[in-house]
């Protein structure tokens, strides 16, 4: 009974790889598509930004040719799924001899640690918002002052960012604006520089916290809502259970199922929505890396960023996903359980 | 048998549901009670308020419904507007339900023993072995293997849901216990088995019941008084022999014949007519619009009880 | 010979247990045979729990879905190859009403509707007055008036009106059977006489036959004419509805009528049936009887293969070893 | 248990009262849409009464505070910012340039939505199966980041192209959408009806199934539409944008490239930003009243909410 039986296992890992296979191949063929290959479209905007460059064209036909450019698209297509899979995509372009990969693995941990704290922390509060707005039980106080946390909700986290920066940072001088760390303390295990960290963290956290549990909270709303009027619930409520116990084993225990399916299918938007939130803070992550690229056009290590940032998403989504079948015995439920 | 001693009371009851366009008033001055170890059935149509009295007496009717009115005494006690601490202590132990969806009365993603069980730690202190061998002495008397303890509803037939139903609501011997058409959803021969174990568990622990239905058969079958409702009112409460016997108000009468018999063939009977608004009622009798029989005297006041055989009440013009 | 309107021909239906499917394949109807004549209108009722395969049957009639094996014929054609038009035909005769009267309309148009995309669809009418005039007539056959219903939404009329109104909608089409299924287990027991009513009417005036798939023996009983009773998608006993309710060969049958309760508080259930554990019922044996397991009389030779149909009395036939 | 069964022979009786008992007139439905009028009115008749030709560089001086500031002046009543553009006449531009990419963006994933979803629902099996397992994978992608690389070295040229790609990603939503609505709608009594009706697939799928669709797929247009907005706000912000037409993404790019929020030019970040916020605020208002009109349930308790 329940628990993950092996068909349902090898359906979410199919999912994995095809999540990633087809966020991969979308980055690889859509610039194609339209018409321009992405490095001589570099090559040549670097080239106009320094002026006149003797034998131009000869420089970009060797760039060309060692970058395998000449070879037709399906060669090039192969040997780009070699680079995912061997997480090797080749040297830095803005910073030649660093290879792309090495760009970016400083700024990983950054961006997994800030992101899955306000995932869940958003999803946590939210959920709980959410379905104390949609309990019938909650006191008038309470579900009059719930729908005031759902006021940014509708803001994009990065713009919460800026008005974040403006008014807590510049104006207040509560908190410090940009960065991971001041550069006074010494990076390591010391105190100082954990605290600061921490202090440098928390306003990125808050503008993607505060603007995205209200879209949970919203969809615990409802699903609480359906739940209340369920029979099982009612029932709950005729046996003399305690407000709690009802709230919890009966509320809560049932409605988050479907809300941990949203959750699973919205990681990839709020990580999304979180790399520009990076880009604000100067946050020494993925995102701000992402955009120093951009600047710079370092396809490679944009490249890199994209592809890790799909399979982190997707393995993220399949965690979930395995995770599930443990909290909901119906879904892996097979006919003839008595025999 | 039934003593006499009364151990459910509702008295005058009025259940009104506000909505935008008015008032719907589903229960309509009712009276009715339940002695010690009786079956009512309480009968009507659709819509008719026989599930908001239930709700009432269960005092979980919820917005926008509300009761306006009345009292229900549970072995003398008014649990109207009761607070909901002192609400919860009669709840199970002494006022149960048998609820009506088998298929949705369990909590599909908890086990049955925890279902089982929460009911009685509620309410009494049992714990450990005791516990879990009261929950399978309850399985045991609703004919259930001592196997669906640890199971989840899912993996449960539709009939054996509803036993374990049964074996719920009869966990802490309540006074009294609501069945809101306990075997409506279930095949004609699983009914018949899940009827028998709610009949046997009734006789076993003399628990008083009132159960709510609209196939007469299985009234006839099962309770030993029937309450007739229609349109929010109470039209005629009699012992199920007499009713059968001699049903007084027209409407019982209509609800009778139209049983389709096996035994034997019958011409059919064909009534029509429409329900009135339950926002607005109309002056005198709630069945005259309907009524084969109506006269001018019905359409003035609302027709008083009167007693027609011993516990045999009617309203109704004609007598 | 007369060719029957609808010939089911060892209709089987299969669900599931297909390729990389994780489910079993589950025998929803398995080898169903039967024939309706135009000649005699007749009420053939299907009867049958749930699980029973009936509701698979009225699909398979109506041509929602297809038989696994076997044939659905209208009028010698079969139903999975026609061709538009003749598609259009076997529509026009063969209609259906639904359990649910709320349910079949859309809650978006009055009922007006209803009516209008059957003259559209099927060319019933000219012009407009024409068209009023033949919706009129059919409201006419269930009692109701246009004035009084063809403006309103379907939420403002009575359950009994809005069946009658489907009623009449198939009525229009002149269809030659129609199926009902379970068209008065949602109404409520005084409106239930005037459906049944009704569809007596239309056998006996309009020589229209139905297929009414019930799970309720009784209204069975009091209307039909022929019948059918189903137990986990196989036959169990067929022939004269009369002779089958007042005596049932079949175990299963007699269980089955034994459980409905006797509208008499004098004559109560006085024997107790127990059913066999779950595990026992949930077995299913693809060969032999399927009522097996929950046989009392049952014998070794009742699981080698499913038993012949033995006439038991004149057109009553029942599938059991008991009889052979 | 179904306690208000007020049931049909009751409710026969109870008719409209008027037209304005719709739940079309859902407060939040209205409030919401009436503030996208007002905005997409401003971006419309704005060119009427404001020189558009000031949302460009050079064109006025530089770096003015608004005019009710120390400094102001009433000829560029929003202030200017530093590479001298206008504040008010790059708004009168940009908010119809924003506007017009989401709507075209989530409008085109709406077109694929209902082509998938009604294909998968209406056929089901291998297609429903194949549609159904691509739509999964790719809404769990970031979409962002895959647009951020694609806009990278893909030079948009115009908001229509930037509304392309941005479909790339918009229609997933929509698909899962319509598919489980066909699903369910499939099996209603009323399709049936239709379908014995002879009515052909395709009048059921529009006269049948879409009436009884509609406050879900507007909802869903909705929020695509903000969503589209966000991701090119996003894209802009990070000058991935189209650079020739100024949208409100655009002003926030330059203002954060020259460290406007540092300088304390409010007047430059701030307007944008207030003016998406409002356009979001709109938006989801106009999502959750859809959504409560297409689900009565979710309207609340009676508390106001």
């Amino acid at each position: 009974m329940g628990g993950l039986t092996r068909s349902y296992f090898i359906q979410r890992v199919l999912m994995f790889f095809l999540t990633i296979w087809i966020g991969v191949t979308l980055t690889f063929v859509i610039p194609r598509l339209s018409g321009s290959d992405p490095t001589t479209a570099m090559l040549l905007t670097m080239m106009n930004q320094r002026g006149y460059v003797e034998n131009a064209d000869k420089i970009i036909e060797s760039y060309k040719t060692s970058f395998g450019l000449n070879d037709p698209l399906p060669i090039q297509y192969i040997r780009y799924l070699g680079h995912v899979v061997r997480f090797d995509y080749g040297f830095s372009f803005a910073r030649f001899p660093t290879a792309a990969w090495d760009m970016v693995t400083p700024a990983l941990p950054w961006t997994l640690i800030l992101l899955s704290v306000a995932a869940v922390l958003s999803f946590l509060i939210g959920v709980t918002v959410g379905s104390l707005m949609g309990w019938r039980k909650t006191p008038r106080w309470l579900q009059s002052i719930l729908p005031i946390s759902l006021t940014f909700t509708s803001i994009p986290y990065f713009m919460f960012g800026i008005l974040l920066i403006s008014i807590i940072a510049f104006k207040l001088h509560w908190l410090p604006a940009t960065g991971g760390y001041s550069r006074s303390v010494d990076p390591g295990w010391n105190l100082p520089f954990i605290k600061d960290v921490l202090l440098h963290a928390v306003l990125p956290l808050i503008s993607i916290v505060l603007t995205s549990m209200g879209g949970w909270a919203l969809g615990m709303r409802g699903l609480m809502i359906g739940v209340n009027n369920e029979d099982y619930f009612l029932l709950a409520q005729a046996k003399g259970l305690s407000p709690a116990r009802v709230f919890f084993r009966y509320g809560i225990r049932n409605a988050i199922l479907p809300a941990l399916t949203a959750f699973a299918l919205g990681i990839g938007s709020l990580i999304g929505g979180s790399i520009l939130v990076e880009f604000i803070f100067a946050y020494p992550g993925t995102g701000y890396t992402l955009y120093r690229a951009i600047q710079e056009q370092d396809y490679t290590v944009i490249q890199t960023i994209t592809n890790l940032i799909i399979i982190i998403t997707a393995a993220g989504v399949l965690i979930l996903d395995l995770l599930y079948p443990l909290i909901d015995p119906r879904i892996t439920y097979k006919r003839n359980v008595a025999s | 048998m039934a003593s006499d001693q009364k151990v459910l009371e509702v008295n005058d009851l009025n259940v009104h549901y506000f909505t935008p366009r008015g008032a719907v008033i589903a229960a309509n001055a009712v009276n009715l009670y339940v002695k010690e170890g009786e079956i009512v059935g309480l009968v009507g149509e659709s819509g008719c308020g026989k599930t908001t009295v239930a709700m009432s007496i269960l005092q979980m009717v919820s917005a926008p419904g509300r009761i306006v009115g009345g009292e229900i005494k549970i072995e003398g006690q008014n649990i109207v507007n009761l607070p909901e601490k002192e609400l919860r202590k009669i709840r199970w132990r002494k006022l149960a339900l048998i609820p009506q969806g088998a298929m949705n009365s369990l909590n599909p993603v908890i086990k049955i023993r925890e279902q089982m069980e929460d009911g009685i730690t509620a309410h009494e202190k049992v714990r450990g072995v005791a516990l879990r061998d009261k929950v399978f002495k309850l399985l045991n008397d609703v004919g259930l293997p001592e196997r669906v303890y640890n199971m989840f509803p899912h993996e449960l037939s539709g009939g054996m849901k509803q036993r374990v139903c049964i074996a719920m609501a009869v966990a802490l011997n309540p006074v009294i216990i609501i069945a809101d058409e306990p075997t409506s959803a279930l095949d004609v021969v699983v009914q018949r088995v899940v009827a028998q174990t709610l009949l046997d568990v009734k006789t076993r622990l003399g628990v008083s019941m009132i159960m709510i239905g609209h196939d007469m058969g299985l009234q006839a079958q099962m309770v030993d008084r029937v309450a007739v409702m229609y349109a929010g009112n109470l039209v005629e409460v009699g012992p199920v022999g007499s009713i059968f016997e001699h049903p007084y108000h027209p409407y019982t009468r209509l609800l009778i014949d139209a049983i389709p018999s096996t035994k034997q063939k019958k011409s059919l009977k064909v009534t029509e007519g429409l329900t009135h608004d339950l926002r607005n009622p109309p002056r005198g009798c709630c069945f005259q619009f309907r009524c084969p029989f109506v006269r001018d005297a019905c359409r003035e006041k609302p027709p008083a009880f009167k007693q027609m055989a011993p516990d045999h009440f009617v309203a109704c013009v004609q007598y | 010979m007369e060719q029957p309107i609808i010939s089911v021909q060892d209709a089987t239906k299969i669900y599931g247990g297909g390729f990389l499917s994780t489910s079993k394949p589950f025998v929803a109807l398995d080898r169903f045979s039967l024939d309706i004549y135009e000649s005699q209108a007749k009420i053939v009722t299907i009867a049958g729990e749930s699980g029973s395969g009936k509701t698979t049957l009225a699909n398979l009639v109506l041509g929602f879905i297809l038989p696994s094996s076997g044939k659905i014929m209208y009028k010698g054609q079969d139903v999975s190859t026609m061709t538009r038009e003749q598609r259009r035909i076997y529509r026009k005769e063969v209609q259906a009403i639904f359990q649910d009267p709320y349910e079949v309309y859309n809650p978006f148009y009055r009922v007006s509707h209803i009516f209008n995309m059957v003259v559209r669809h099927f060319n019933l009418a000219q012009n407009k007055n024409e068209a009023q005039q033949l919706i009129e007539d059919a409201l006419n056959v269930v009692g109701l008036r246009g004035s009084e219903i063809l403006e309103k939404y379907p939420h403002q009329l009575s359950g009994g009106q809005r069946q009658r109104i489907m009623v009449a909608r198939a009525y229009m089409l002149r269809p030659r059977l129609i199926v009902a299924d379970e068209p008065v287990s949602a109404v409520d027991a005084s409106l239930r006489a005037m459906i049944l009513d009704i569809m007596l009417k239309l056998r006996d005036r309009h020589h229209i036959s139905f297929l009414y798939i019930t799970h309720d023996l009784s209204t069975a009983y009091q209307i039909s004419d022929k019948m059918y009773v189903l137990f986990q998608g196989t036959t169990v006993e067929r022939g004269n509805a009369g002779k089958i309710i007042e005596n049932p060969r079949h175990p299963y049958v007699q269980e089955l009528i034994d459980s409905i309760p006797v509208p008499d508080p004098k004559m109560k259930w006085n024997t107790n049936i127990t059913l066999p554990p779950e595990e026992v019922m949930r077995m299913k044996s693809s060969v032999g009887c399927r009522f097996y397991p929950r046989c009392a009389k049952h014998m070794d030779i009742c699981t080698r293969a499913f038993p012949e149909y033995t006439q038991v009395e004149e057109d009553h036939e029942v599938a059991c070893y008991l009889y052979q | 248990m179904a306690v208000l069964a007020t049931n049909s022979n009751t409710q026969a009786a109870a008719r409209r009262v008027n037209i304005w008992d719709t739940p079309w007139l859902n407060a939040k439905f209205v409030t919401g849409s009436s503030i996208i009028v007002l905005v997409l009115l401003f971006g419309l008749l704005g060119p009427l009464f404001w020189n558009t030709d000031l949302a460009f560089t050079a064109s006025s001086p530089v770096n003015l505070p608004p005019m009710w500031d120390k400094g102001g002046s009433p000829e560029h009543p929003l202030g200017t910012e530093s590479n001298g553009r206008d504040m008010l006449a790059q708004l009168v531009v940009g908010i119809p340039a924003s506007l017009k990419v989401g709507l075209l963006a989530a409008s085109i994933g709406m077109g694929i939505g209902i082509l998938l979803g009604s294909l998968a629902g209406y056929l089901g099996g291998w297609t429903d199966h194949i549609i159904r397992t691509i739509t999964d994978s790719v809404i769990t992608i970031p979409s962002l980041m895959v647009l951020i690389s694609i806009a990278a070295y893909v030079r948009m040229p115009d908001t229509t192209a930037m509304a392309l790609i941005l479909a790339l990603f918009a229609w997933p939503g929509p698909t899962r959408l319509i598919r489980s609505q066909v699903l369910t709608l499939r099996e209603r009594g009323f399709v049936r009806m239709a379908l014995l009706s002879n009515v052909p697939a395709l009048e059921i799928m529009l006269f049948e199934m879409v009436p009884n669709m509609l406050p879900w797929l507007a909802a869903s247009l909705t929020g695509g539409i903000s969503g589209a907005i966000l991701g090119a706000t996003g894209l802009e912000a990070l000058g991935l944008g189209p650079t020739r037409v100024p949208s409100l993404g655009t002003i926030i790019n330059y203002a954060l490239n020259s460290s406007a929020l540092v300088r304390g030019m409010v007047w430059w970040w701030l307007p944008p930003i207030i003016t998406l916020v409002i356009i979001f605020t709109a938006f989801f208002l106009m999502t959750v009243g859809l959504d409560e009109i297409a689900n009565p349930r979710l309207r609340g308790y009676g508390n106001g909410k």
